[in-house]
């Protein structure tokens, strides 16, 4: 499904790897491990299609994602070290927003659904800015709530979590995966997903 | 079913925007504001002579105009690129420059359009007769959405980039040039009889051919800058 | 024909290829431009008629001036066509002639400002009036500024020059609408009555040779000096390949 | 002891915001082309006639500085904010007010001193006369750092804005006004033949006004800003 | 030394906690607990002085810390979820800079070492803004190696480092508890640190 082929990135004078393959089916997770510098995060935006590769492709079912872009990114979910949530705007109005902008209209009643799951109950109608660190994070986790799309990227989605969201997360990635889907995810932390497949890639060993 | 999702998407795009420009009135009246303020300071320090004020008039009308919607341009898409949302706009399944026009869109009826409206107000405090007024918001409301998609350019390829504001500047105002020497211009040929519909003509030339271009342009800018 | 053009055309687009070949034609540049310079110089000097005013001083500024301004607008037009090449190409080799152009296109336009302005003062009492080519040039000054300053803002060389490079496309769509739009707005006022009557003299054969002359030398001025400059960055863009870092230490 | 870190940290205080700056090289020379470029485009918007530019050269030249120094100015706490710095800054063992000023001093040296150089070329280019040139740059030298000095107060209280934007707009405008009247109005005085002594005057009460109160009223503000 | 005194820290509507009380001795290291919202940032600001609390006080060797200011700033390091660093410059030239403005000077290769030491060996020159996460996250936490402050106040001071990383920094706090410092600090992972009195608070229960 996803195929990486030869790739190599550079940033500046650094050649982070060169060289990297691998592919990853549906129903398969993919920790990318490394540490802090490997070029874990340069990876995910490559395969994202955000930076482009200083050589070799990333194709998705067979096609570089670079002619694809559009239909990629329908199937595809990022998220960053940036959270990617407005401030001004509450937590509800940012996820009403992100799903409308990918052409997905969304009831309401959902949307309250899945910010009530990443306990985010009384804090729906704050300007996100005045939330805590971890509760932001949390905003950005609800997307995955909402979305049908089949792979995810995700960037230490655990940074700044408590002990309960890491759990709730866990979870939600293990069904994911149950579910015919793709993840691709970095983490310094020390967790452990509950899924069949786990393929693992150390950017440091390269 | 794609066709309805892409207008779903600009259409949320706008509401976005101008949601967020609501949530901090600063933006647009910090713009009015300056834009009257520029306009008004001229008979003080030109001096009150009518003659004068009125043969100057729509240039200082719409020089104040230009400067006016580039000060807001420096913000067009630094927030997003700051607090990661800009990523996810790239990462939408939709062409680019259909999102870039939403946000112009956007930018223009908060900064632009409220310009456009107070225009006639400050024309008659600087002496000019009705039909003249009627000229000039003619060309302003053809002229400022150019200068919008132009700035979005501008905009986009500053983008992270540390005293981005007043580089947009450097980059944008040369280009502005033709729209501000024809939208100037109208008023002044029509007062010597020669008809201001040339101008017009130009200017709304000028509107389409950076309607089609600005967007792919800025979409492209996007893409580098965020590389 | 087309085939073995095509050939040598994707040879030469490797920075790798351009560089040694590059490095050949400096010198021959260089030289065709000081022995033209010599020669236009002379004939503006001693040769041409001066028809234009009584001080020799003042009027060999026109065989400097004009040249520089018809480079200023050339030079422009090349850049952008190829920032547009490395755009939709992705053409490395292309990129950096366009960054190695704007300098010296930049320069002359500064140039032909400068002469300019010089010649004003004599001519017209002024060093500067709001007149159509004086502003249009003004204008394409401030694009070759932008464009350098974009590409100096900006830290990651390949992303610099992508940006810039966009820019000057863009710029090279607005640049002829600037022109005419200029010369149009101030045609709606009076106009400079001196400049018509002085072109009409200027038909003697010797002032319009010492011109072309002068301007070829410029030619190879900006040829030598872009490849020279060109060079001096691919080395820096390409420091990091083997070719260059085996190039840089056999010559120390 | 305490007196010489004062002195060490004020001074890296005011280095830092210069090495912020020289980094983009492009940073201080785009407020001079800025500045120059938009006093380039009055005669593009109001027409060629040498005596008409004359006439509006002070007033042009003013409102340019005085757009430079705000479009400038936005980003003077911005930064620092956003990247935690500012943060910082509140925790050093120093007086805030002293540490603001070495800021608004760094901003001025790269954003208002080039401008009052250049200012004398672009006077020249408008058809202004020698005295009234050295007039011009009189003004500036007392009025742009008076305007840096209030556009901080305004920087810093924009920071943790929520709804409140329309104060900021109403705070500051107006106070720039004062400085804009009377450093454009001293060169037409002068002209007019009434001297223009009471201008300079006014404007270095104004600059010695600023001076004492607005780096102790953008200490506060920046102190309930971060709250 | 430090003490919290019946502080209470309202944000918006919700009241976080109220009646808080501790004291904090030379030698002491406070674990402060705590799910996502619970309120540490804000307590941790407040004990820096940044936000003024509700009611309450924080006393400094006996005196309200609003009274003192510029003689407890001298002996505090703060370190937020914000590393404090600016993008655009160095990291070298960060370090030389922030202790310059707090008005020491130190010599530059002592600052180099405590970079060496972060593991940041061959991107002391590199604007910050390029590096990785992590990498951002080392430099900031670089100033506790050159500062010769007594009370160290910490936000997650874990978040986005590697294992090796998390390991020096463990060490560089147990030393400066040894030393009779102060430290308090959160975190949502469990890391444990060697010293001898360990105090922990958790705003949850509160
Ligand atoms: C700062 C002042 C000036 C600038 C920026 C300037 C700019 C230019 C430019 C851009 C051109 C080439 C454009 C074209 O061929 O249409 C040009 C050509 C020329 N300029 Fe100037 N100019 C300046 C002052 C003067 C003055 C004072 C004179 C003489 C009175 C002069 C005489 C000429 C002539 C004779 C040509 C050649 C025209 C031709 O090719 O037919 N220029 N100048
Ligand atoms: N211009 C440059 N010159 C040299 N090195 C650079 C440049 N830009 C980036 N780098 C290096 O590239 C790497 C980028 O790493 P990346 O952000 O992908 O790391 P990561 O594996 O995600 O790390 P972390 O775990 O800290 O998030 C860093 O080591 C950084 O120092
Ligand atoms: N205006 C407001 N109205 C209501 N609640 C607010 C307001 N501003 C802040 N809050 C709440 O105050 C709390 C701030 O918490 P703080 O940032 O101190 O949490 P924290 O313990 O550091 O959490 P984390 O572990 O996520 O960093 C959050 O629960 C937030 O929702
Ligand atoms: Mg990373
Ligand atoms: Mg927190």
């Amino acid at each position: 499904m996803l195929e990486v082929r030869e790739l190599e990135c550079v940033r500046g004078d650094h050649r982070l790897f060169k060289g990297l393959n691998f592919t990853l089916q549906p129903g398969e997770l993919l920790h990318l491990r490394g540490k802090n510098g490997a070029g874990k995060t340069s990876l995910l935006r490559t395969i994202c299609g955000l930076t482009a590769p200083a050589s070799g492709e990333v194709l998705w079912k067979g096609e570089n994602i670079r002619s694809l872009r559009d239909e990629y990114n329908r199937g595809l979910t990022f998220l960053g070290h940036l959270n990617g949530i407005k401030g001004e705007l509450s937590a509800l109005e940012n996820l009403r927003i992100s799903s409308s902008l990918s052409g997905e209209k969304i009831p309401e009643n959902q949307i309250l659904d899945a910010l009530h799951k990443m306990g985010l109950k009384g804090r729906e109608d704050l300007p996100t800015k005045v939330l805590s660190q971890g509760q932001k994070r949390r905003v950005a986790l609800a997307r995955l709530l909402i979305t049908k799309t089949t792979l995810w990227v995700l960037d230490e989605p655990f940074t700044a979590l408590d002990v309960h969201a890491i759990d709730v997360l866990k979870a939600l990635i293990a069904r994911h995966i149950q579910a015919k889907g793709l993840t691709i995810l970095t983490t310094h932390q020390h967790v452990e997903i509950d899924v069949g497949v786990l393929k693992e890639i150390d950017l440091s060993a390269a | 079913m794609s066709e309805s999702s892409l207008l779903l998407a600009s259409r949320s795009m706008l509401v976005r925007d101008l949601t967020l420009a609501m949530r901090r009135k600063a933006d647009v009246l910090t713009t009015l504001f300056f834009f009257l303020i520029v306009v008004s300071l001229f008979p003080l320090g030109v001096g009150p002579q009518m003659e004068m004020l009125r043969g100057i008039a729509p240039g200082v009308i719409w020089v104040a105009a230009l400067l006016a919607s580039m000060l807001s341009l420096g913000r067009l898409f630094s927030d997003d690129y700051q607090d990661g949302t800009l990523e996810q706009i790239l990462l939408e399944p939709h062409p680019l420059s259909v999102l870039v026009l939403s946000k112009v869109l956007a930018h223009w009826l908060l900064s632009g359009l409220p310009l456009v409206i107070f225009s006639p107000l400050l024309a008659m405090q600087l002496g000019l007769d009705g039909e003249a007024i009627v000229l000039l918001l003619i060309t302003l409301m053809l002229g400022t959405p150019a200068l919008s998609l132009i700035g979005a350019v501008g905009a986009a390829l500053t983008l992270g980039l540390r005293g981005g504001g007043v580089l947009i500047s450097l980059l944008v105002l040369p280009l502005y040039i033709p729209i501000l020497i024809f939208g100037a211009g109208a008023v002044e040929s029509q007062n010597a009889g020669l008809g201001a519909q040339a101008h017009l003509s130009i200017l709304g030339a000028f509107l389409m051919l950076t309607l089609v271009f600005a967007p792919i342009s800025t979409a492209t800018a996007l893409r580098i800058s965020m590389d | 024909m087309g085939f073995k053009n095509s050939v040598i055309w994707l040879y030469f687009s490797s920075p790798r290829n351009f560089y040694p070949f590059a490095g050949k034609l400096i010198p021959w540049f260089g030289w065709l431009a000081a022995v033209l310079m010599i020669i236009g110089l002379y004939i503006g000097f001693f040769v041409a008629p001066p028809v234009l005013s009584d001080q020799k001083e003042y009027y060999v500024i026109i065989f400097i001036h004009v040249p520089a301004a018809w480079m200023s607008m050339f030079i422009y037009i090349i850049m952008s066509l190829y920032a547009f090449i490395a755009l939709v190409w992705n053409i490395k080799m292309s990129e950096m002639m366009a960054t190695a152009l704007a300098p010296t296109g930049a320069m002359f336009t500064f140039l032909a400002l400068w002469t300019g302005a010089l010649w004003g003062r004599p001519s017209w009492g002024a060093y500067w009036v709001w007149d159509a080519r004086l502003t249009s040039e003004l204008i394409l000054l401030f694009l070759y500024i932008g464009f350098m300053s974009l590409q100096s803002a900006i830290d990651d060389p390949r992303r610099a020059a992508r940006a810039s490079g966009l820019l000057a496309v863009v710029g090279a769509i607005n640049v002829p609408i600037i022109y005419f739009s200029v010369r149009w707005w101030n045609t709606l006022h009076q106009g400079f009555s001196v400049q018509p009557a002085q072109t009409q003299q200027l038909m003697d054969p010797s002032i319009k040779w010492g011109m072309l002359i002068l301007a070829l030398a410029f030619w190879m001025y900006t040829i030598a000096v872009v490849l020279y400059r060109v060079r001096t960055i691919i080395l820096e863009r390409e420091r990091q390949t083997t070719w260059v870092q085996e190039l840089v230490s056999s010559k120390s």
